[in-house]
């Protein structure tokens, strides 16, 4: 039989740990060296921009020679921003809602279902996310203009929906995999209906799921370049198209009123991000990660 | 936030346009040369004076290059919302090539009497518009030099003098793509007088030394920027030493500070100005009522109390597209800084180098072809 | 509670691309029944549940509720309460919710509701846990909250699949008793799934045993225990002694076998013929080590390996002529051991080895008797 | 009236459909299918049909124009040079650095955060954050100046480098983010066992870990690859759009709003998608030679 | 095979965080033993032997290898071999490059990697699987590569972490014996984790039972089936009538303990004093029902819950004072039948309730006593 022969302190302390942890130093320090370059770089590339936003003048200086907040003001009446921003809001929220209408019950469907063509159309779902947006951009957006489509609100969010809905079906597909369809029985076995299952134990199930995913397509929507710059009329510009036309179009204009708006997307963007991360572990935002236990 | 067009409410497109709107209309005005800088302010007054010809007006700004598909494809949806483009010569005359503006001239000829009064080389780009467009800002543009007394005492002043600089001060000269920038196109259209070319309004066949000019510039030149700011950027930084500029190129931005104001400018012996305008032009498909109050508004925008308004901060330097506009009657904020930044050396420039109306869009677009194969492009093989 | 006096499959079958999960089940259920579901893992026995559940679509056949066509239904609207081997609780959902939910899906009265969740609660004894999170529970707890929901709403049949398998062996026993109690204290009608021969045996008023899709006996727990239908199934319920064997004589139900060598008295199990490839089944209990017996069935054979099992001693032994016996005894052995052993013959079941009876004999269905071969 | 055979009535006809795997809920599908078709499918093979009706010449006059002109045949080498090293280097970078961060640690939700920053960037502020920052007088010529790495500021913007740098900045955390999630999907106990059987942590990765993560790999591979494929405001802002950075998606873009030729640009287009499905498809079939099945990690 | 004679771990402790899950493990292991670490989930049974492997460094503590220290290795410089309860088998290896993984490592020739393989394979009885992957196999197969996979570089000493919890229970009695045979074949030094105390009794030399990360008794199987140092190892062991009592009355072994009611002869278990409070566990095997004992521990009670459980009937019988009694027998008994119940003093053992030996006394610890007392 065992027997507490001392109290704990007394037993030395492993020197394990210590040992093993030296000896992996080297490969560490190279990784761990190569993640801080490159946030270093980040860090410059986003702070340049921030700066300049600030700065009076800038030529041939490490730091500007004044500060000023005149430039904001500057790119926000030029660029009607407060009208981009609500344009992009409604667009992403739009793109958002409406992604998540049509992909959650074919996500479902395909992540639960076997059935005779099911590979075929998981592929065609799947071809917008592969496919570069010009290739199918170009097309899409004069197909919508022969619509009447296309130069307007309508055709931003219909371009949009377009890699929008499969990413939506992508991201959550291993969600709904990951819901043992037992419990979609049981509430059957319980007498709930089709509806009801979807309604009260699904979708309460897969928040996390479709708030990841969400906020993805969100992230992507307002970031989205090219295919709104295709589709999108004067008065339906989102803040990147504007932002690139700021940087493209004709006309002078300082520097630092372009770097002023790319601080507010940058702003808007990052608030988004913060929100987003409220909610979700950030390797959800590309896909479903089980933690490992730490050792 | 979008306003529903005025296009699809007033269903009339075709019919006579009445001498006032019968109803106050919403215009919508879509800018791709960066004229708003200058005729936003005019506008503004007119809609205020008018509020019952214009109730409501929204602004919009685009890059030139998708001005024709996105009007196409809203006269094929029947759905014309935009009741006024501004636009520079390329645009304009895409629409013209693809039918997409409402002819103003002859038939409202008399509704814009500015017109009469258009300064001489303004007239001439006006021809060049056709009976489409209206020119609404006018300036004598380039080719200038620009650059940095502290980094470049003596700066060369004829085209031999240009390469053998560029030689040996190799990468300091810098000029943008011809087809993103005006002091780059100007540049490109400006060379075949200085050259003496053979023709110097065909790109294919009267520019054979411009052409070989370029190249052989293009061996001491680094790279081209994608547009003029870059090259500002890189006069103000010191990258560059000598750099392409116009009239507004030069003012401007100095007034905004992104080039130091101590920069000064230089021309080639025996330049030619080639001059350069915004013109406002309407969409076909455009109801009646906006036509009318487009076109009042066009008449109020030519008078010379608001052409003043194009002095700007330099921006399109000098601006006004009429005669006898005097600075004096500029608003107080342009008479500052043209009397701070700007040169007094331009009068006498203006007045003593001949104007020449730019190339024609096709041709135009020609150039900027071969430019980007055998110039542009060209610098890929060779490095 | 039961709102029928019978349910009835007949011929139910389920197949599954080209391969026969379940055929043709013939099975009536009377109310208040215990009914399990026995036999190997794969032979079809949640098929056959879930099928009764509503969960999966017949191939074949039919089931009557009394003199109603049941099985086109949908789950929802049979009526039956199931519980799943992970339980599959509502995880955002409280036990109070979980327990609940059966309740507010047939929109009864808010107090009604109350009411009848808190006598459920009770029945299983998880007051203290009512407004806990599934993930906060035990998994007995867990296992106590999918069989309150299961019954809360008087289902006229409860299902259950291994409702036991994932708690382990302490907890396992005890909720085996309380599966027992309920059933008893509520009456009500239980189909239950294992593939766990003790726990059917100690739960069932009536076993099902299937193989392979098809039913190999149904019968109470003593008949199984006892008197196996065929080697499969004595097999599966503990024989773990399985010989071939060739039958010499038969003499009503006496039969002598000979079997590697050994002349062997056994219970004739169905219809044998002298000369005929037997099959000889033996509990590990049913050998006794007590020496020479007094009915001839007993040999001498060497420990060659034991394991202690507190009270008993499981071994293993090899007699003469080299068959392998698997034997339980309270004697004191060790490997080495000479021993003679003995079957009372009541206790040694012959069966027919041919393919009439279960199945084509395959040697890898007899591990044990491939096993004596080598 | 035995066997699986006709004796028995076959069970009712919602059994044989259900069966199928035909029932209501297939009308879940509906809307996205019909999105996907009118959305996608109609102008892909629109832009198809368009393709082929050019605005003078035979049916395939476009894709021979293009093919026989040296300055458009090349944005497809010029393309594939900028995207496929981007990708791979992406790809590449975030092995080692997935494979340190794996298990849990402290500050591993802000290293992944700080990673997902980037990707909300976008690529339009990101060439603007690239012209300041590496531009001629940027911070990072003046630190090499400074400190005398370089006599002169080094070229890493309106080249191939600046478009490099830009698909490297919003591709690599993208690509890190899926190889991490690869590679937590590998089941640790795996690792664990190799440990025991006497595998040191190179053959462990080598043997194991690698060979596990291949697909997970070959996939980001592709997706990452498909964004640098279509790389196009920064080779217009940080690239030399004229030059070494004419993509092909510029020439398509030019085709169509600056020379408004939709047939052609549309030629372009479905070029420019077939090369990318090219690539991927090798690489698919490339991962296919792996072992593809569970890793036992996920959830 | 073994290339030591003993194994020492000298106070092995783990902290996760700030809990203790491993506290002062002193154990020495023989070369050539079997020995099982048992105890409830999250006993720190698995901590314990990731700690021995190399796969958790120590917090305090030393492990031994002869006179090697060697926990300082790590678990590829060990040579041990390990089971994983999940198997851990390489996916994309086929059996045989999974079975020759820890060969190559050791770059041994390659002729002889392919013989030893073949032989490993062999020993499991997977010849027919070599090619395939594991994907491919059934659990029971899995489970013999993983086996043979970590005996096959023939480790000084194998670990196995609760190799047979994936199995169902047929297989998993099977696979037992086949784990016995095979240490008995080859001599393997194993260290065995289980939660099964039937398991480690029947497989093991030696038991090592856990609680809370600390040892609670280290012994022989038939030590702790008989004579569990504390009731909560009693409690693991089997002994299910677990009851609160007090101290009446002490005579050497002997002690007289008055439990709800009931005066109560048994085996003093450790320090009594006359008036402590006690906890008697008593095993339902050894509570007979074949009426008054001559020893005087007899008592009236009626049987309300019988389960079948093949040879006997398992049941759950209530005493007058309201006593909950787990029992087994092989009578015919039935609900509602009034039975007299005796039990042997010696098979009925008093411990200490209190804190010192073995953590304190709560209710949740003693479900049975919290019945009984309700
Ligand atoms: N969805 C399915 N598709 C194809 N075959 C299936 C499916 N479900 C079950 N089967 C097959 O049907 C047979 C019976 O399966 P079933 O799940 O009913 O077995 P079980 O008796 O419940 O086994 P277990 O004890 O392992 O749960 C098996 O051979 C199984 O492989
Ligand atoms: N990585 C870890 N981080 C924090 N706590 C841990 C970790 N691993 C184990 N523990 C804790 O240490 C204690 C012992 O765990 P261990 O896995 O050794 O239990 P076990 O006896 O193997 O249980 P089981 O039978 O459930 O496998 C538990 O309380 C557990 O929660
Ligand atoms: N596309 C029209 C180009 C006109 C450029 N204007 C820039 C203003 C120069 N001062
Ligand atoms: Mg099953
Ligand atoms: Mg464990």
């Amino acid at each position: 039989m065992a027997t507490i022969t001392q109290a704990p302190p007394a037993r030395p302390p492993a020197s394990t740990d210590r040992r093993r942890r030296v000896a992996a130093r080297p490969a560490a320090w190279i990784v761990w060296g190569v993640v801080i370059f490159f946030f270093l770089n980040l860090l410059g590339v986003v702070a340049s921009v921030l700066v300049s936003s600030f700065g009076q003048r800038w030529f041939d200086t490490w730091l500007p020679d004044g500060y000023t907040t005149s430039w904001y003001g500057r790119a926000w009446d030029e660029f009607a921003l407060m009208q981009v921003i609500v344009v992009t809001l409604e667009v992403s929220v739009l793109v958002v809602g409406l992604s998540l209408l049509i992909g959650v019950p074919a996500a479902y469907v395909l992540a639960r279902r076997s059935f005779p063509g099911k590979r075929l159309i998981f592929l065609v779902f799947l071809l917008p996310i592969l496919m570069p947006p010009i290739t199918y951009g170009i097309p899409l957006a004069t197909v919508l203009y022969k619509f009447g489509l296309a130069g307007n609100m309508s055709g931003v969010v219909l371009a949009n929906l377009v890699p929008s809905v499969p990413f939506v079906i992508l991201t959550m597909t291993p969600f709904i995999e990951q819901i043992d369809p037992r419990i979609e029985s049981a509430a059957r076995m319980c007498g709930a209906g089709l509806r009801t299952v979807f309604l009260r134990v699904l979708t309460p199930l897969l928040v996390p799921g479709i708030l990841a995913s969400a906020i993805l397509v969100l992230v992507r929507t307002v970031g989205m370049f090219e295919l709104t710059f295709l589709t999108a009329g004067p008065d339906s510009q989102t803040l990147v198209v504007a932002l690139y036309y700021s940087m493209s179009a004709s006309g002078i204009r300082a520097q630092q009123s372009v770097d002023a708006m790319a601080v507010i997307y940058t702003s808007m963007m990052l608030v988004l991000l913060v929100v987003a991360l409220r909610y979700v572990n950030p390797t959800q935002l590309v896909a479903q990660v089980k933690e490992e236990p730490e050792h | 936030g979008a306003p529903e067009g005025p296009g699809k409410s007033s269903g009339d497109t075709t019919g006579e346009v009445p001498e006032r709107p019968a109803r106050a209309v919403t215009l919508n005005v879509l800018d791709v040369a960066g004229n708003l800088q200058l005729t936003q302010a005019m506008i503004d007054e007119f809609v205020s004076k008018n509020p019952n010809v214009i109730s409501r007006v929204t602004y919009s700004k685009a890059p030139a290059p998708e001005l024709a598909g996105k009007i196409k494809a809203q006269q094929g949806a029947d759905r014309v919302d935009i009741g006024l483009v501004l636009t520079g010569v390329d645009g304009l005359a895409a629409g013209v090539e693809q039918g997409l503006w409402t002819d103003v001239l002859p038939k409202f000829q008399d509704r814009l009497g500015g017109m009469r009064n258009y300064l001489e080389p303004a007239a001439a780009m006006q021809q060049l518009a056709g009976n489409a467009g209206v020119a609404v800002t006018y300036y004598p543009s380039g080719p200038l030099l620009e650059y940095l007394p502290s980094r470049l005492s003596a700066p060369p002043t004829s085209a031999d003098a240009l390469l053998a600089w560029a030689k040996a001060n190799p990468r300091r000269f810098q000029y943008a793509r011809p087809a993103n920038s005006g002091p780059g196109r100007t540049f490109l259209m400006g060379l075949p007088y200085i050259l003496g070319d053979t023709n110097p309004k065909d790109p294919a066949a009267g520019w054979d030394k411009t052409w070989a000019f370029l190249k052989e510039l293009g061996q001491y030149v680094d790279y081209y920027p994608s547009g003029t700011t870059e090259t500002m950027k890189n006069l103000a930084n010191g990258t560059a030493h000598l750099i392409v500029s116009t009239t507004g190129w030069d003012i401007n931005p100095r007034v905004l500070g992104t080039v130091p104001k101590e920069a000064r400018i230089a021309t080639i012996d025996g330049f030619h100005w080639v001059t350069d305008a915004h013109y406002a032009v309407m969409p076909k498909g455009v109801s009646t009522d906006t036509q009318a109050a487009v076109l009042a508004l066009l008449a109020f925008m030519l008078t010379p109390e608001q052409q003043a308004k194009a002095y700007d901060e330099g921006y399109f330097y000098p601006g006004p597209a009429v005669k006898d506009v005097q600075l004096s009657s500029a608003p107080q904020k342009s008479q500052d800084a043209i009397r701070e930044f700007g040169r007094p050396e331009y009068d006498a420039l203006i007045a003593g180098n001949p104007t020449e109306v730019p190339l024609d869009a096709k041709s135009l677009v020609a150039a900027f072809n071969r430019w980007d194969r055998e110039i542009g492009g060209g610098k890929v093989k060779q490095g | 509670m039961s709102a029928f006096s019978q349910l009835r499959l007949d011929g139910v079958s389920r197949r599954f691309g080209g391969q026969d999960a379940l055929t043709e089940l013939d099975l009536t259920i009377e109310a208040g029944e215990f009914i399990a579901l026995l036999g190997p893992s794969g032979c079809g026995k949640s098929t056959a549940l879930n099928c009764l559940a509503g969960l999966l679509p017949l191939t074949r056949g039919s089931i009557w509720q009394d003199e109603r066509r049941i099985d086109t239904l949908p789950p929802e609207r049979r009526g039956f309460g199931m519980v799943f081997q992970s339980y599959a609780l509502f995880p955002h959902l409280t036990v109070r919710a979980n327990i609940a939910f059966g309740l507010r899906m047939r929109r009864l009265p808010k107090e009604e509701i109350r009411r009848r969740t808190e006598e459920a609660v009770r029945l299983v004894r998880l007051e203290a846990h009512v407004d806990k999170l599934p993930g906060q529970l035990s998994g007995g707890q867990q296992q106590r909250v999918a069989i309150a929901r299961a019954v809360v709403f008087e289902p006229s049949l409860v299902l259950m699949d291994e409702p036991l398998s994932n708690l382990d062996a302490k907890l396992r026993l005890e909720m085996r008793t309380e599966i027992r109690r309920l059933h008893q204290s509520l009456g009500l009608t239980t189909v239950y799934v294992t593939h766990d021969q003790e726990e059917a045996l100690s739960l069932a008023d009536r076993l099902v045993v299937l193989r392979e899709g098809r039913v190999q006996q149904i019968g109470s727990p003593r008949e199984m225990h006892t008197r196996p239908a065929n080697w499969h199934v004595a097999d599966f319920m503990g024989y773990r002694n399985l010989w071939r064997a060739r039958v010499e004589q038969l003499d009503g139900a006496r039969v002598t076998v000979e079997s590697s060598g050994h002349r062997l008295l056994g219970e004739a199990m169905g219809d044998l013929r002298a000369g005929v490839d037997a099959v000889v089944a033996v509990r590990p209990e049913d050998i006794r080590v007590d020496g020479p017996g007094e009915t001839g069935n007993s040999m001498s054979a060497t420990i060659e390996v034991v394991e202690y099992q507190g009270r008993e001693l499981a071994a293993e032994a090899r007699t003469e002529s080299g068959q392998l016996l698997h034997l339980r005894t309270e004697q004191r052995i060790a490997p080495g051991d000479q021993v003679e052993v003995a079957i009372d013959p009541q206790r040694l079941l012959v069966y027919l080895a041919d393919a009439a009876q279960g199945g084509e004999l395959r040697p890898d269905h007899l591990p044990h008797v491939a096993e004596a071969a080598r | 009236m035995s066997g699986a055979g006709p004796g028995r009535p076959l069970a009712h006809w919602q059994h044989r459909l259900a069966e199928r795997g035909v029932d209501r809920q297939l009308w879940l599908l509906v809307p996205a299918l019909i999105f996907v078709i009118a959305l996608f499918l109609y102008p892909f093979f629109y832009g198809l049909t368009l393709s082929f009706q050019p605005t003078n010449g035979g049916p395939f006059s476009d894709y021979a124009r293009f093919f026989s002109d040296a300055y458009e045949r090349g944005t497809i080498w010029i393309t594939l040079r900028i995207a496929l090293p981007a990708a791979l280097l992406n790809v590449l970078a975030a092995v080692p650095i997935a494979y340190r961060m794996r298990g849990r640690f402290r500050g591993k939700r802000l290293v992944t955060t700080l990673l997902v920053v980037p990707i909300t960037l976008g690529t339009v502020l990101t060439a603007q954050g690239l012209l300041n920052f590496l531009g001629p007088t940027g911070w990072f010529n003046r630190i090499l100046l400074a400190t005398n790495l370089v006599d002169e500021p080094v070229r890493l913007i309106h080249n191939y480098w600046g478009v490099f740098f830009s698909l490297v900045i919003t591709g690599f955390p993208f690509a890190f983010l899926l190889v991490l999630s690869y590679l937590s999907g590998i089941d640790p106990t795996l690792e664990r066992a190799a440990a025991t059987l006497g595998a040191d942590w190179r053959r462990r990765f080598t043997r194991i870990t690698l060979p596990l993560l291949m697909p997970g790999l070959a996939t980001t591979f592709c997706l990452t690859f498909v964004l640098a494929f279509s790389v196009f405001p920064s080779a217009v802002l940080v690239g030399n759009p004229a030059g070494e950075t004419r993509v092909i998606s510029l020439a398509a873009y030019q085709a169509a709003y600056e020379q408004y030729d939709y047939p052609y640009a549309s030629a372009i287009a479905m070029i420019m998608g077939f090369v990318e499905l090219v690539i991927i498809a090798l690489v698919l079939a490339a991962r296919n030679r792996f072992y593809t099945g569970s890793t036992g990690g996920k959830g």
